[in-house]
């Protein structure tokens, strides 16, 4: 694969066109001798060319396993069980694991949630970054840093080749996720997978990396898919949001819509009892009662039910599949809500 | 992290096949070693009519006799006898001051007292256990006290370094800081709070241990600077057979698998014990 | 880098000067008179003469002082019972005892690394358990006990290896081989334990996710993190292994350093075992000292404690 | 909310606290690092005093100092007026159990090989409460105001989930009826979803028992619901302290503008507003070599020359707002 010199923007090329697709993706875990852990449960959401998706769940919920799946770098004692990964409309779960290493890091690349532990603290910074590139494009290592110190001026690193001869631990944690970004930016891949790229760190370094995936996702028009618990991180960065319960998908949307008007009772949930700057009408939080389910013993049915204020008879015997609300707007849900975020008086906030 | 159900599946069940068996050895050396007075099918009186008799092919001396017909079976059961005996013993004092050592230490740490005791188990675990032995029995006299008390001299240092390093990850950790807030006093912390995840992290340590001095001390025996005859241990049968390799090699096989057999089933039960106590094993779940 | 150097030579002379006072004294207080054991037959005077000669009638501390002096000064002293300086016996025995750490060790990390490498990268896989549990019935085999098979196997029964004393390179091959095998068994351990360490790290995981390969991702990730451990491993095996030398040296009537040490303790040849002793504790110092260094050399997180970086 | 005339139950003044820096051979003292520069504060009745920072800023050490789990290098702090140095270790005693922690690691704040019934039994085992009947009784009601089942005795902290440890927490402050709870990031390792259960606990106990809390915190929004006062603490100095509402509504320091501006929220995402940090690049400075003049200087984009020469005083622009930037009255 050849390197386009200077990063075309190719969002404006096809509008709306589907880079990524899942379809009934399911990862489970081996747990015991014959338990099975269904970490993700039929998954399905389509990332946009040039747009970002963000994912949202909570521990445990499966957007990791999910990001790992794709990537097909789940490890025993975990599974890929079935459905279909669509990139550039082929399905990469079913190409031989040494093309799908042609894929890994050159078409797409992912991003960790710790700087701190995905680095090896043994390498240097520069031996770590163009290793994608010299295992992927052999064309001598004097083009591999080159390349390198310009891709870390995309993230804002200007001293590149000082920084090259460094180890991991001799930067904090925010500059390594730069450093990190830049690594999985070498070979300006179609699609990024920020897999909680902020979660461990600070409020005002949480903004300064998103705002350098940001400025990344403006000059070479890639991709994005941002893992995150974090309803506002999702919502200021994200072009569609998608959320995750228990390993299952509950609700698909492009941003505005789902923030505006969310369907499914697990986002009202979230949205109403989101810490917010902003000051609420009433002084106790909305929150969800009890404690998301225990993974490895799920009841059948919608894994919210325990939990969901508007629980019915079905909602305990089948999983509700993902359904068409308005237009592009889907969640799984037997009662889906008419909700309005601007209307509820409690919150009274947007 | 992704490999680690798996690998803790197998090595629980592994780890339990393997601690079954080496409990069944274990305990089968323990009982002969309590019975063998009882158990042993001969007296240790000496037999001229009897020299070297090859074993499995009398029924009344189904290992055979040594040089001057004594029944090795019978020998060999005082020998175990000896052997649990001095390898418990050493690992308990050495477990006792290595303890004392380390959570002195532990809690001084950084200090100057912390320096020295760390130093002097730099020494002693640099040292040859053999020449540090053959010194020290020169010394006094050589008989299971002083054999144990030796044997104890060169592991103390091992259980000194385990108890302070789980000593200072504890000091700093925040239950100790939550017990301190309660108003537990010091006595109370060390008890209550350190002590209970000391004896946890030792107890896969003391069979691999006693698996350890069971060989050593067969070790000094062997080599004459041990337990003397009259007294038997597995060592000096093995010493005393050590003429005979040319002629009847099978006299020095038998003590040795026997040695082997018993450290084997040590080593199995510290092995599954590490396993399945080893806490970086346990399953983390991901999201 | 050299504060660091200075610091652990330091520690490391006070460490040794404290052993050979220690053992000096002990020698010392041995039961058993060596004039006694040189000349059996002389006159009680005769043999005070012996001790006066060799200076073992001053207080102790004297002694001490005279040795260090004399020790200083390059001169450890004559056997008392080989007629010849200690300087020289070791000057033979050192290079013996040598080859036999040398290839052991040399064979011990080769095979270990293999071994370690296919338990760790199957680990929970039948050949992991079966690799594991062979080096499990290595480790409980005493040392000794594996020499005499030996000598019975190969030197008795076959003949194909001389099993006394030594007579050449084919008198060493028996001995390493006893040797190798329980250090094997303990570093394949170790190896297996921290590759597995090393491949559950995250960073092996983002390595994967950027196109590196299996093979790639155990030279540059997995071995290489777990190197360390593994060079911490050998160091304090070397102590062992020197324990273990003396063992297998006394069964195989190898003529090294260990051989050595037992025969003079037995005699109490008071000025070979002290120069064995100092030996010994200085060998261990400097291993320490290297295996320190080459950590914090080989990591960069220690490095930049240390300041280097 | 409490109202009326406020008692301060608990104040400190000009709390410092520093390390030793020590080098060479002999590690002789190179320096001092100092982790917190002169924090006061006084904490009400019935009140939540919030502390925010980012990692690093020494928050976490100056509750440790504060806790006595440190000690001090400077000021002094008072329990309902009394100097806690010169109490008798009686009344020190007495004050232990009145101040009580809730941990940010749950699950490192329990002897991991304590069950949930044996933790809960030691604060009252420690404050002298001698029969066992009585020492359930209490640790069932406390179990009742946390919401935990009491089939969650027998169990070991590891087989808890984080919100329900959490509530172990909480119920093993509230087992020796304290006063006052001092609480290190209590919400942020949990999910969101169960973030608002334990911040709305927290204001019902408050709101019964007349708590008071310090609250540590890493983002404004978290305590936004529940602060009656908020710090904002950077490298180890407090940079703005006011009443919370005006912290939300008219923050005067330039970094507790750019946490305001760097929090993600919902409606920022509904007005499509981007992510903007109004920090100069670069990192937190080493305390042990922090600049010159004003602390906050190296990352301000408002800095001039004035603030690398001068530090500057604290100025209160409004009553109990106190800034500490040469330009808070701008």
């Amino acid at each position: 694969m050849s390197v386009a010199p200077v990063p075309i923007s190719r969002a404006a090329a096809a509008a709306d066109e589907v880079i990524l697709r899942t379809d009934e993706l399911r990862t489970y875990f081996k747990a015991g001798r014959a338990g099975v852990v269904r970490a993700v449960e039929g998954v399905n959401f389509s990332l946009r060319r040039g747009k970002v998706l963000g994912i949202i769940g909570e521990s445990g919920s499966g957007k990791s396993v999910t990001a790992r799946s794709i990537l097909r770098i789940i490890e025993p004692p975990g599974y890929i069980a079935g459905g279909r990964v669509l990139f550039k409309g082929e399905d990469i779960l079913q190409i031989p694991e040494k093309r799908m290493r042609t894929i890994r890091g050159n078409e797409i690349s992912m991003i960790f949630q710790d700087p701190t532990t995905s680095l090896n603290p043994y390498m240097t910074i520069g031996g770590q970054l163009t290793e994608a590139y010299n295992s992927h494009t052999p064309s001598g290592s004097e083009k591999a840093r080159d390349e390198a110190v310009r891709v870390l001026k995309l993230v804002g690193i200007n001293n590149g080749g000082e920084i090259m001869k460094k180890y991991p631990c001799q930067f904090s944690a925010g500059f390594r996720q730069r450093i990190f970004i830049a690594m999985s930016m070498i070979l300006y891949p179609d699609v990024l997978i920020a897999d909680e790229p902020t979660t461990s760190l600070g409020i005002t370094i949480q903004a300064e990396i998103i705002e350098a995936l940001s400025e990344v996702q403006r000059q070479t028009g890639i991709s994005i898919i941002i893992i995150t618990h974090d309803f506002g991180v999702a919502a200021q960065f994200s072009d569609d949001i998608f959320v995750m319960y228990a390993g299952r998908c509950v609700e698909f949307s492009p941003k505005r819509d789902l923030l505006t008007r969310p369907a499914h009772p697990y986002t009202i949930g979230l949205i109403r009892s989101v810490p917010l700057l902003e000051e609420r009408k009433t002084r106790r939080l909305k929150s969800i009662p009890g404690f998301p389910p225990d993974m490895s013993a799920l009841p059948p049915g919608c894994p919210f039910a325990e939990r969901c204020e508007f629980v019915g008879e079905p909602c305990r015997e089948e999983m509700p599949e993902l359904r068409a609300v308005s237009g592009a707007h889907l969640c799984a849900c037997h009662y889906p809500q008419q909700y309005n975020v601007s209307e509820d008086t409690e919150l009274g906030v947007f | 992290m992704g490999q680690n159900p798996l690998t803790r599946l197998v090595g629980k069940i592994s780890a339990n096949i393997l601690l079954t068996a080496g409990i069944i050895i274990v305990a089968g050396c323990l009982a002969i070693a309590i019975a063998a007075p009882l158990l042993a099918p001969h007296d240790l009186s000496p037999n001229p009519a009897l020299r070297l008799l090859k074993p499995f092919r009398e029924a009344s001396f189904p290992l055979g006799t040594d040089a001057i017909g004594r029944d090795i079976l019978t020998r060999l059961m005082y020998g175990i006898r000896t052997s649990v005996l001095i390898a418990f013993s050493s690992v308990v004092l050495a477990a006792l001051i290595g303890t004392v050592v380390g959570v002195l230490s532990g809690f001084s740490n950084p200090g100057l007292f912390d320096t020295i005791l760390m130093r002097l188990t730099d020494v002693q675990m640099g040292f040859p256990f053999v020449v540090l032995a053959m010194i020290a029995l020169t010394l006094f006299n050589p008989d299971k006290t002083s054999i144990a008390i030796v044997l104890s001299l060169s592991l103390w240092p091992v259980y000194a370094r385990m108890v302070r390093s789980s000593v200072m990850l504890q000091k700093d950790s925040d239950y100790i800081a939550a017990a301190r807030l309660m108003g537990a006093g010091r006595w109370r912390i060390y008890t209550r709070y350190v002590g209970r995840n000391l004896l946890p992290a030792m107890l896969p340590l003391f069979p691999l241990d006693i698996a350890g001095m069971v060989i050593n001390e067969s070790l000094l025996s062997y080599m004459s600077i041990g337990i003397k005859p009259p007294e038997i241990s597995i060592g000096n049968i093995m010493a005393d057979a050590r003429g005979y390799i040319a002629s009847d090699s099978w006299y020095i096989l038998l003590p040795g698998v026997l040695l082997v057999i018993m450290v084997l089933g040590l080593n199995f039960i510290g092995d599954s014990l590490q396993t399945l106590l080893d806490p970086s094993l346990r399953q983390k779940r991901r999201g | 880098m050299l504060g660091s150097v200075l610091k652990r030579l330091v520690q490391g002379l006070l460490v040794t000067f404290c052993v050979v006072f220690i053992s000096f004294v002990i020698l010392r207080s041995i039961p058993g008179d060596p004039a006694k054991v040189m000349a059996p037959n002389a006159t009680p005077e005769q043999q005070q003469a012996i001790r006066d000669g060799m200076g073992l009638s001053e207080p102790v501390l004297t002694q001490f002082r005279m040795y260090v002096g004399k020790m200083l000064g390059g001169d450890l002293g004559e056997s008392y019972f080989k007629s010849d300086s200690v300087l020289n016996i070791l000057g033979q025995s050192i290079p013996l005892s040598a080859i036999l750490v040398v290839f052991s060790l040399l064979v011990s990390v080769v095979l270990s690394l293999i071994l370690g490498t296919i338990a760790g990268t199957h680990s929970g896989t039948l050949l992991d358990r079966l690799i594991s549990s062979i080096a499990v019935l290595f480790q409980s085999m005493p040392n000794y006990w594996v020499s005499t098979m030996l000598v019975i196997l190969f030197g008795v029964r076959a003949g194909i290896f001389p099993t006394m004393g030594y007579s050449g390179a084919m008198s060493c091959v028996l001995p390493v081989v006893a040797l190798v095998l329980p250090l094997t068994a303990v570093l394949t351990k170790v190896i297996r334990s921290s590759l597995i360490e090393s491949y559950s790290q995250e960073f092996v995981r983002a390595a994967y996710a950027r196109g590196v390969s299996r093979v790639g991702a155990y030279f540059r990730y997995a071995l290489r993190n777990s190197l360390i451990p593994v060079c911490i491993s050998i160091g304090s095996q070397l102590g062992f292994l020197i324990g273990s030398i003396v063992v297998v040296e006394y069964v195989f009537n190898f003529p090294g350093l260990g051989y050595t040490a037992l025969n003079a303790i037995l005699r109490r040849d008071y000025n070979l075992v002290q120069a064995i002793i100092i030996l010994f504790s200085v060998f261990f110092v400097v291993v320490n000292i290297i295996i320190d260094l080459g950590t914090t050399r080989l990591d960069p997180r220690l490095r930049k404690a240390e300041g280097e970086i | 909310m409490p109202t009326g005339e406020n008692s301060v139950v608990m104040s400190c003044e000009n709390i410092s606290k520093s390390y030793p820096v020590r080098k060479g051979l002999f590690r002789r003292v190179a320096g001092q690092k100092q982790i917190v520069r002169g924090v006061s504060f006084e904490l009400e009745r019935g009140r939540t005093l919030a502390l925010v920072g980012e990692s690093g800023c020494g928050k976490t050490v100056l509750l440790r100092v504060l806790l006595g789990i440190e000690k001090n290098s400077g000021g002094r702090f008072l329990y309902r007026g009394r100097n806690t140095e010169t109490m008798s270790a009686a009344e020190q005693r007495e004050m232990r159990l009145k101040v009580q922690m809730i941990f940010q690691d749950t699950l490192g704040s329990f002897h991991p090989r304590m069950s949930v019934r044996e933790a809960l039994e030691e604060p009252l085992i420690l404050s002298g409460v001698k029969s066992g009947s009585e020492r359930m009784a209490t640790i069932e009601t406390v179990l009742g105001q946390v919401g935990l089942s009491p089939l969650y005795l027998t169990r070991y902290p590891h087989q808890l989930s984080g919100g329900q440890r959490q509530r172990a927490a909480i119920a093993r402050c509230l087992a020796v009826a304290p006063e006052i709870i001092f609480a290190d990031e209590p919400i942020s390792a949990l999910d969101v979803s169960l973030q608002a259960q334990v911040v709305n606990m927290l204001m019902d106990l408050q709101d019964d028992y007349q708590l008071s809390i310090l609250l540590v915190a890493h983002d404004l929004a978290v305590v936004r619901q529940i602060a009656d006062t908020i710090m904002i603490m950077y490298l180890g100095a407090i940079v703005e302290s006011a009443p919370a509402r005006e912290i939300y509504g008219d923050a005067r320091h330039p970094y507790t503008q750019a946490l305001l501006q760097a929090a993600p929220s919902i409606k920022k995402g509904l007005t499509d507003e981007n992510f903007t940090v109004h920090l100069k690049p670069g990192d937190l400075p080493d305390p042990a070599n922090p600049p010159s003049g004003c602390l906050f200087r190296t990352r301000c984009v408002r800095a001039t020359a004035l603030c690398a020469e001068a530090a500057p005083a604290p100025r209160e622009v409004s009553p109990k707002h106190v800034v500490l930037c040469h330009f808070a009255q701008e």
